[in-house]
């Protein structure tokens, strides 16, 4: 344990776990909104943004998330320019950011749809023959019967989105998995403890969040 | 603690005695580096790579006998530790921390820490980087330098420095930095040429040694003697001139004074 | 598409222009993008010839993306076959009614489920090797690391998707005096894996992608050939990520077509989860939405 | 009981669904106050024919008119005539995340634009009738099959309708349950609600129904009073469907 | 048509749920070659009674006992009784990933270890008994409930079990498929199979039936001839069921 009584390794330890918070924090919000509206675009009536939604979730369901970060920094910065900060760090965290989302999007799509797919079909029937329109059959009979459907899906999709923001450290961030290698590769003796400090602070955010969502679900889930 | 267990200890277990009885060796080099260790399909080719087969030669290792295994910064120390290599020639600096850990023989080569930019740029050494951003891979030691020593200049660090060149060309980084000979070896490649320059001026030495067990001290001793004999013999300048000598950059002198102790002091 | 018509009333001629507009809308909008694009990149110099020349020699081919995505397939077969032996061995055993066996069970699964893979794999390649005092190479780091990883996510998939089958299917199954094991094996395994196919092959994409995590201990794989190293040879860095990631692409979609090939040709289709009918016991049986999305690491 | 111009005429209505003929040339008027009961073997279309009449399901050719107007094809007039139409599933379809009196009164606020207050008033006034209204807080799955049903029928007579379609309201029940519903389904038809019934209740087709309409492969094949179709069925199929259907 | 020592006998029967006493001091006795027919409200344990002689519940206290041994309480031996006691449910249960024929000789190949050509003769020949040999090869999904369900009695019967228990075998038919499975259920009883069904069907009762049981809240609260029972239900429980459900 002696690498981490060493201040410096400390800090370390922190600030790259607090990348990892920040990524998925942001990324979860973000990927949230997209996965959303791109749900919505899959079951819309419009053909090409029925089209559009499925593409991208074929696109970025089927390519490694180190490609799309690594696109997110040589194709929005380096090519098109896209600058979201003059600090280094934050300019690659807010790319970041961009690739969780964009990526993880594809899956809350994924998972919103199938949750809308969990409602009977009879539900909508029974609202659209009372008279309420798509708009409110969607808004008060549909989406809130498939959220409470959709919470323990979305529960891993963040769990997982989690453990993605690792993948950031491959466009310079100072993120935990960076912080890990740097630590092993100073602390060759050290391996094993300093794995275990790492993977266990995942386990200990992580395992409690998967079983919140789990308890969250059991709690909202709808008793047919 | 001590690594005497069988098949990691000196004599027949370190490489004189493996290249006597088995006439085969484990190499580690470098696969992304142009000029020193490069992996163009099952080939490797580069300074570091003739290096090794002179080794390998002097040990009585035919090029046939060798398997070569491509090694990153972060994991020669454990390829050498855990015996899946032999021998690490990639781009190595010898440093105390390192000796703790294994056995260098070397230097074969005193490299330095330098900055490539634009052919047009006027940086001349690291004091100008100053807001300035420069580009290397993640947790290596001349990154490390420039957070200690210039942290006023940005720091952006990849897996490799192949992602470093494509921004350097766009300008989005100002300059590259790692070991001279290394940068020279990206300035050399055919796609970048007249683009880039090495500025020149080294902020550090490097001197670049070959790995191999801690306690094999024999082997150590040996490769040295090989060492000698190829700067003597004129294969050492053939190596040079075969890979990064391409470029016209003279060969070095081989100081052969210089060479390690094998942590018999 | 039937699955979301019921959304929305079938158009009438009115929703059919206004469809009609919004596609064209739309259509135009994401072109005009794609061209922008296209122009800046273009602006960028990434078109060049000397960029992309490098794709039509053969060489460029047979050294590095080929050997490269032999690779990853290698990798990528071997831990599908591991994750699947796993998932299914832990699905059991979170399953068991020995307290003994299923919370240990239970604790690996939770544990690689949570931690990323990128550590697992760079700690089973260097930090390993001084538990079993030996090496550990980088193909088997990658193997090991996909295995446990996917293993546990599959684990949780199959016990799902056992849950899932109609409680009526066991009770049948030990009605005509099978054992325990006969109905696991003969009538829940099969029903789960079949219902649970679509998570199980997304699962095995994710899998496929994943090995591009090997990187970090320099395993040779699609990613690391055709991107870094190929990039080393020729400084074509972007050219070279936009064809490894179309072939990424195109794997993982045969995958995904080739699964539903073999449903399609097992028969499957006649094949449905029978729905529960009549009145169902209120306590075990709650197939909820768990587990219907494939956990989207790497 | 049918006085004036019919309510619901459907004329030479015909539907595919892919390859399969559904609704062969079906024609059929409802009078005002009228109930006519439809039965028919499994997947002849019985369900389908109710289903567009509220256009759930667009039709491909013929016309349907409801209140002498053909039905619109979209938007708030179909919507509108929805309200008019009451419906009434096989499954029930209670929302699941609604009380039953949220059930009842969502129709009155979001569609009519209701007052909550008095829609909840009037809503409680329809559980009653019901005799449900001790439920009223209960969620859908904490009711019996029976209750669930009478709760649907209720949330349909909420939004005032002119018609009540019932797709096989007893079909999904407990034998001991199909009774209460009978016994409202009866008493509307009693109190001149007009309504098309699919079931297979032939006890409910004798007294309560005035046409009993026989369907089979989309084809509407009799169409008669009660106690002249039980006693007498004309076709070979009618007979054979009522052979099976009566004897046990 | 009671021979000999019965075969089922439950001797003060108790389970509970939780708090919910689901059968209450229980005793019955199901002679061989007896059909006892099992009626009752929703809820009142009709299905807990006949899951209970199979062991798919275990009872709280009280003994069961078939064929003179008292139910084995795991392991091979109940493996074996279950095997003994076919089975059919309300929602048929066929192994949805298997053929019809499939189903049927399931059982007998990996709980009897019978040969597969032997069994497979023997399975067509029971599903020729059933009248749906033809579908042998076909998968549950494709047939009609009233075919599913018999071809679940057939893969009971290919276990050649001793007694048979029917748990409200045709409820979830529709109502021109519930004859064929009556039909195949009465020829059985006929055949001089032991029975125990649960079930609505009150003309299955009253021709194919030995006796009636009813019951009510867990409690087993007539047991009488059909002829008697309907005719003249003792219990206010029996007549008040009875009414529901025979009106209409
Ligand atoms: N959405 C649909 N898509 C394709 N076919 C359908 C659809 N809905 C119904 N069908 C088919 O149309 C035919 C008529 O169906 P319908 O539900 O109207 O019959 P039904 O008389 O109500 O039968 P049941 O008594 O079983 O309810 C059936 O063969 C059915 O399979
Ligand atoms: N597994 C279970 N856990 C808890 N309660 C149960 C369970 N199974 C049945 N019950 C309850 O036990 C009571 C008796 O159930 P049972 O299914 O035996 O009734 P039944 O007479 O067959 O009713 P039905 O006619 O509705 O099938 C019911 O109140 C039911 O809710
Ligand atoms: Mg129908
Ligand atoms: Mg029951």
């Amino acid at each position: 344990m002696h690498v981490f009584t060493d201040p410096d390794n400390f800090d370390a330890y922190v600030s790259g776990f607090l990348w990892i918070l920040k990524l998925t924090g942001a990324s979860a919000v973000c990927a949230l909104v997209i996965g959303v509206l791109l749900a919505a675009m899959r079951v819309s009536p419009v053909p090409v943004l029925r089209g559009f939604g499925a593409a991208w979730v074929n696109v970025f369901r089927n390519t490694p998330l180190t490609l799309v970060i690594f696109f997110c920094y040589f194709g929005l910065f380096a090519t098109l320019g896209l600058s979201l900060s003059q600090d280094l760090d934050l300019n690659i965290y807010w790319l970041g950011v961009i690739g969780l989302s964009v990526y993880t999007a594809a899956f809350v799509c994924e998972a919103v749809r199938s949750g809308i797919n969990t409602v009977p079909t009879g539900q909508a029937e029974a609202a659209r023959a009372i008279g309420l329109s798509f708009a409110q059959t969607l808004r008060i009979v549909v989406l809130p019967q498939a959220a409470r459907s959709v919470i323990a899906p979305l529960g891993s999709i963040l769990i997982a989105l989690c453990k993605n923001a690792t993948i950031v450290g491959t466009i310079g961030l100072l993120e935990s998995s960076n912080i890990m290698k740097d630590l092993i590769n100073s602390n060759g003796d050290a391996v094993i403890p300093i794995f275990l400090v790492f993977a266990g602070t995942f386990a200990a955010l992580l395992i409690p969040t998967g079983y919140f969502f789990g308890w969250l679900a059991n709690r909202l889930a709808v008793k047919r | 603690g001590d690594s005497d267990e069988g098949n990691s200890g000196t004599g027949a277990g370190g490489i004189v005695g493996k290249a006597e009885g088995q006439k085969k060796l484990v190499i580690g080099v470098k696969a992304d580096q142009p000029g020193l260790g490069l992996q163009t399909g099952s080939q490797y080719e580069g300074f570091d790579v003739e290096i090794a087969k002179i080794i390998a030669k002097g040990l009585g290792v035919e090029e046939s006998g060798i398997e070569w295994k491509t090694t990153v910064s972060a994991n020669r120390e454990p390829f050498i530790e855990q015996g899946t290599v032999d021998l690490v020639v990639a781009t190595y600096t010898i440093n105390d921390e390192r000796k703790q850990k294994i056995n260098f023989a070397g230097p074969y080569y005193v490299a330095g820490q330098d900055l490539l930019v634009k052919s047009d740029s006027t940086l001349t050494g690291p004091d100008q980087l100053a807001g300035k951003t420069v580009c290397s891979v993640t947790g290596s030691t001349p990154a490390k330098r420039i957070q200690e020593n210039y942290p006023d200049a940005r720091l952006q660090q990849f897996d490799a420095y192949s992602k470093c060149l494509p921004l350097l060309e766009n300008g989005q980084v100002d300059a590259v930095t790692t070991d001279d000979i290394i940068l020279a070896g990206y300035a050399a490649q055919d796609q970048y040429a007249g683009k880039f320059k090495v500025v020149g001026s080294t902020f550090s030495d490097e001197p670049y040694g070959i790995g191999l067990k801690k306690d094999d001290t024999d082997g150590c001793e040996k490769v040295n003697e090989i060492l000698k004999t190829a700067a003597e013999d004129g294969s050492y300048k053939a190596a040079w001139d075969a890979t990064l000598g391409k470029s016209g950059t003279p060969a070095p002198e081989l100081d052969t004074t210089k060479l390690t102790h094998c942590g018999a002091a | 598409m039937s699955t979301s018509s019921v959304l929305y009333d079938h158009p009438g001629p009115r929703a059919k222009v206004r469809n009609a507009v919004l596609s064209v809308i739309f259509g135009v909008a994401l072109l005009g993008l794609l061209y922008w694009i296209y122009t800046r990149f273009d602006e960028a110099n990434q078109w060049e010839s000397w960029l992309w020349e490098p794709f039509t020699r053969s060489t460029t081919w047979t050294q590095f993306i080929l050997p490269g995505l032999w690779a990853t397939l290698k990798a990528a077969g071997v831990g599908m076959v591991l994750s699947l032996a796993f998932g299914i061995i832990f699905a059991f055993g979170r399953l068991s009614d020995r307290l003994w066996i299923s919370v240990p069970a239970g604790a690996v699964v939770e544990f690689f489920r949570a931690v990323p893979l990128l550590l697992m794999i760079f700690f089973i390649f260097y930090g390993v090797p001084f538990l079993i005092q030996g090496p550990v190479t980088a193909f088997w780091a990658v193997v090991i690391g996909l295995t446990l990883y996917n293993g546990s996510v599959l684990a949780e998939a199959f016990r799902a998707g056992i849950r899932a089958v109609p409680g009526g299917q066991s009770e049948a199954a030990y009605a005509v005096g099978m054992r325990k094991n006969q109905v696991m094996r003969l009538i829940l395994l099969p029903q789960a894996a079949r219902a649970m196919l679509p998570i199980i092959v997304s699962q095995l994409v994710v899998l496929l992608k994943d090995t591009a995590l090997g990187y970090i201990v320099a395993y040779p794989e699609l990613l690391q050939r055709g991107v870094n190293d190929l990039a080393a040879n020729y400084g074509n860095i972007i050219p070279a990520a936009m064809v490894i990631a179309v072939i990424y692409i195109v794997i993982n979609s045969l995958l995904t077509w080739f699964a539903g090939w073999l449903d399609r040709r097992t028969g499957i289709r006649s094949f449905r989860m029978p729905r529960q009918t009549g009145p169902v016991a209120p306590a075990n049986a709650a197939p909820g939405g768990d587990g219907t999305v494939a956990e989207p690491q790497g | 009981m049918a006085t004036g111009e019919p309510l619901i005429v459907l004329d030479s209505v015909n539907k595919w669904f892919g390859p399969l003929h559904v609704l062969d040339d079906v024609s059929l008027s409802v009078g005002r106050g009228e109930v006519v009961v439809v039965i028919g073997p499994s997947g002849s279309g019985k369900s389908t024919l109710c289903r567009t009449i509220n256009r759930l399901e667009p039709i491909n050719s013929g016309t349907i008119t409801f209140d002498g107007q053909a039905l619109p094809a979209e938007g708030k007039a179909l919507a509108k005539l929805r309200s008019e139409v009451g419906m009434v599933f096989q499954s029930f379809n209670l929302f699941a995340h609604k009380t039953i009196l949220e059930n009842v009164t969502l129709g009155p606020i979001k569609v009519r634009k209701e007052k909550p207050a008095s829609a909840r008033e009037r809503g409680l006034a329809l559980l009653d009738r019901v005799g449900i209204a001790n439920q009223a807080d209960k969620y859908p799955a904490q009711l019996s099959g029976g209750q669930q049903q009478r709760a649907a029928i209720a949330r349909a007579l909420a939004m005032q309708p002119k018609a009540m379609l019932f797709d096989e309201p007893t079909s999904a029940l407990d034998p001991e349950m199909v009774g209460e519903v009978l016994d409202v389904m009866t008493s509307l038809a009693r109190d001149g609600m007009t309504m098309v019934v699919v079931t297979h209740e032939m006890g409910f087709a004798r007294h309560a129904a005035n046409r009993v309409i026989f369907m089979a492969d989309g084809k509407l094949v009799e169409d008669a009073a009660p106690t002249e179709f039980f006693a007498n069925p004309r076709s070979e199929r009618a007979k054979d469907f009522l052979s099976k259907i009566l004897t046990h």
